[in-house]
């Protein structure tokens, strides 16, 4: 990371799914050190507007940008995405499951056992993931968030199937994360507890703007 | 000492060997692989269902 | 069944731990007699000449194939039926060995057949139907290993098994019926002329022989699998407990 | 370890554990040559002509069926979205899951073929032949394989229509292939010629089956 991000944002984003608009002429700004968190009901477009950023879904129209950032990078290279799915093998151990993907993502910052300890796995490392209940899956696909290093953080309903005190170690994580300088867009459906968060409502008007 | 066709009864009597020394050593190593788990997984303290059942049973 | 009479896994572990090592040592005399024996009592025949040393292992080998297969179905009615935890067990570490000993079966019967019929391999009814039979191992052992719950993999695969029993005779009709029609010159008959008493002894003991030794390996496969299953319980227990 | 290599390291484990069917493949090749002679008949000297052609069918059989779950595993667990976004670029991850997926399901075929030959009474030179044309054909199958599994990640029966896809694909490396091994027996046809086009063949889908897959691949999620 040659230069720390600023801002993120998009402008006048426009996206159809399957013959349907999903988001019509959005434009949000995201500053780091803060979390962007999107928030809608079912269907409004939170989803989508988290793999547009990632770069899955590509726009119909608008475009997006980030300040900062190391410009040899695209912009899903600089982003962590954790959707709803895990991305775990269960064939393979806990430890190899993050190994495997701290490897693949180049730039490694925490080991993985730091890591694990951080989610409250590191007992775990051995055991197969096939073994793991929904709640320490979902802990292990966020540890991949820690042991490669990239300024954005794109979360989808990231407290989903946690209990209290997952959800609690999980905030504190993506706190920081923002005070190092992060940059956060967290799609809830949930009040998120944030210390420093800006919101986004996707409203069904997006929806019915096709 | 067997005649004209010695290679294809030392051929046959070679893999017979083979195949039930690779079986066996297969056998042998899997187990000491299952039993050096089983220690330690216990001496990590982890109990089995089963045997907290059986002692419960005794009691 | 026998097994019933100690129905507790950790029984089992403690009772074969102490007959193992007498069997193996038994196994091993018995091979030291039969391979002497063998070696150097057992005449040539006069037909097949020095060739017919394979046969005291090939036809031990064949008779495993099903002995195997026989081990297997019993155990599969054992899963079946009873819902014996050991079945499971008997079974699942029988297909391997049964597949390796139908290997041999086939390969030392092409050995002996290349300097016999001039080539390695041909589609003689009984050949076949033991070609058939190494699928079908295999095709258990696939089945095993792709169900990662021990539970649902026993079902599965006793059933396959109980499938294959009633599919054997159908299938050495049929394939006795393929080739008798095409080709039946080449048909190679074993059981065809009577065996002396100085070729069927040693016979006897190496046959005798390799069943015992498919009864270690069968047991301490056994031993393998009731440990494996104990872990991966324990392992289950420990990622419950881990919260 | 760069990704590439952890990448490859875990697909074969993948493939070795429980469940990652690695044999499968071979095992199924065994039993389409099995049935052969039940259909036509065990006549040795038939079977012997026949061999090359039932060993590379059965070969491309088993290639085509073991592809359909190379990209979809990854796309069910979302694996894949987080190898889209990734520094690695999509081509050479294609190239290495393609060559991790031949070596533990098109190498197994190729050294169960000499096996497989003598059941088809096939000569000793044919058999090394048939094997080395199989040795360097089964990569063109499995690159030309994955751009139909990378064209049927997302439909749930991708399996048969993959098989669809790619089987019209595949013709020019039967061609040559099966041409190669029985010209290696037949004496006026030379061997050198077929087997060169063969390894050609391989060489492009190598260049062909990476691109083409990568592209299906990124427009799978749209």
């Amino acid at each position: 990371m040659s230069t720390s991000v600023k801002r993120l944002f998009g402008r006048s984003l426009t996206l159809d799914r399957g013959g349907r608009r999903v988001l019509s002429d959005l434009s949000f700004e995201a500053a780091a050190g803060s979390a962007l968190v999107v928030t809608g009901a079912n269907g409004a477009g939170k989803s989508t507007l988290l793999r547009l950023i990632a770069g899955l879904l590509r726009p119909v129209a608008g475009d997006l940008g980030l300040d900062g950032g190391d410009p040899e990078l695209t912009i899903p290279q600089q982003c962590h995405y954790f959707g709803h799915m895990d991305a775990l093998k269960p064939q393979l151990s806990v430890e190899e499951n993050l190994g495997f993907w701290r490897a693949f993502t180049g730039s490694a910052d925490a080991t993985v056992f730091e890591a694990l300890a951080r989610v409250g796995l590191a007992r775990l490392a051995s055991l197969p993931a096939a073994y793991l209940s929904a709640g320490q899956r979902r802990r292990l696909a966020f540890a991949r968030l820690l042991v490669t290093k990239r300024p954005i953080w794109l979360l989808d309903e990231p407290t989903s199937a946690l209990d209290a005190a997952s959800e609690a170690r999980l905030l504190e994580v993506v706190g920081d994360h923002l005070d190092g300088g992060g940059l956060v867009v967290a799609a809830t459906h949930l009040a998120l507890p944030f210390a420093r968060m800006d919101s986004l409502r996707l409203g069904p008007s997006v929806v019915e703007a096709a | 000492m067997f005649g004209t066709h010695a290679g294809f009864i030392l051929a046959a009597y070679g893999i017979a060997i083979l195949v039930v020394v690779v079986l066996f050593v297969w056998i042998v190593v899997d187990g000491r692989s299952q039993r050096r788990q089983l220690a330690e997984l216990e001496a990590r303290g982890v109990r089995r269902r089963s045997a907290a059942t059986s002692e419960g049973d005794r009691a | 069944m026998r097994l019933i009479d100690y129905a507790n896994p950790t029984r089992f572990l403690g009772l074969t731990a102490t007959v193992l090592p007498w069997l193996a040592v038994v196994t091993a005399l018995t091979f030291a007699v039969g391979l002497y024996l063998v070696v150097f009592v057992a005449p040539a025949d006069y037909q097949q000449g020095e060739t017919v040393k394979i046969m005291y292992i090939h036809v031990p080998f064949a008779w495993l194939s099903m002995f195997c297969y026989v081990t297997m179905a019993g155990s599969a009615f054992g899963t079946l039926v009873w819902r014996h935890p050991l079945a499971d067990v008997s079974a699942k570490c029988a297909a391997p060995i049964g597949a390796a000993f139908t290997f041999l079966a086939l390969a030392t019967g092409s050995l002996w057949g290349k300097p016999m019929w001039g080539t390695w391999w041909v589609w003689d009814a009984r050949l076949t139907s033991v070609l058939v039979l190494f699928i079908m191992y295999l095709g258990l052992i696939a089945l095993q290993e792709t169900i990662e719950d021990p539970a649902r993999a026993a079902k599965a695969s006793a059933i396959l098994t109980l499938v294959g029993v009633v599919n054997i005779p159908i299938i050495k009709f049929s394939v006795d019926w393929w080739n008798t029609l095409h080709q039946p010159s080449s048909v190679f008959r074993m059981g065809g002329s009577t065996i002396a008493a100085s070729m069927l002894v040693p016979l006897l003991i190496m046959a005798t022989a390799f069943t015992l030794l498919f009864l270690v390996l069968h047991l301490m496969a056994m031993r393998n699998e009731i440990l494996r299953r104990r872990i991966r319980a324990m392992r289950m227990i420990e990622a419950a407990g881990a919260e | 370890m760069s990704a590439l290599s952890a990448l490859f390291v875990r697909e074969m484990k993948l493939a070795t554990r429980v469940g990652g069917g690695a044999l499968m493949g071979a095992l199924f090749f065994l039993i389409v040559v099995t049935v052969v002679p039940f259909g036509v008949g065990p006549d040795l000297n038939l079977l012997a002509r026949i061999g090359p052609a039932i060993l590379w069918i059965g070969a491309l059989l088993a290639t085509l069926l073991s592809l359909d779950r190379l990209f979809q595993a990854d796309r069910d667990d979302g694996g894949l979205d987080l190898v889209l976004m990734g520094e690695a670029p999509l081509e050479l991850v294609v190239l290495i899951k393609c060559l991790a997926h031949w070596t533990a399901t098109g190498l197994p075929l190729v050294i169960a073929s000499p096996m497989l030959a003598v059941f088809m009474n096939m000569e000793p030179v044919a058999i090394g032949a048939t094997t080395l044309t199989l040795l360097v054909g089964t990569p063109a199958l499995t690159f030309v394989g994955a751009i139909g599994a990378a064209l049927t990640v997302s439909l749930r029966r991708g399996g048969l229509l993959l098989a669809i896809l790619v089987l019209p694909l595949t013709v020019p490396v039967m061609i040559f292939g099966v041409s190669a091994a029985t010209a290696a027996v037949q004496e006026p046809v030379p061997f050198a010629t077929p087997f060169s086009i063969l390894a050609a063949l391989g060489l492009f889908s190598m260049v062909l089956g990476p691109i083409a897959g990568a592209a299906a691949l990124r427009h799978a999620g749209d």
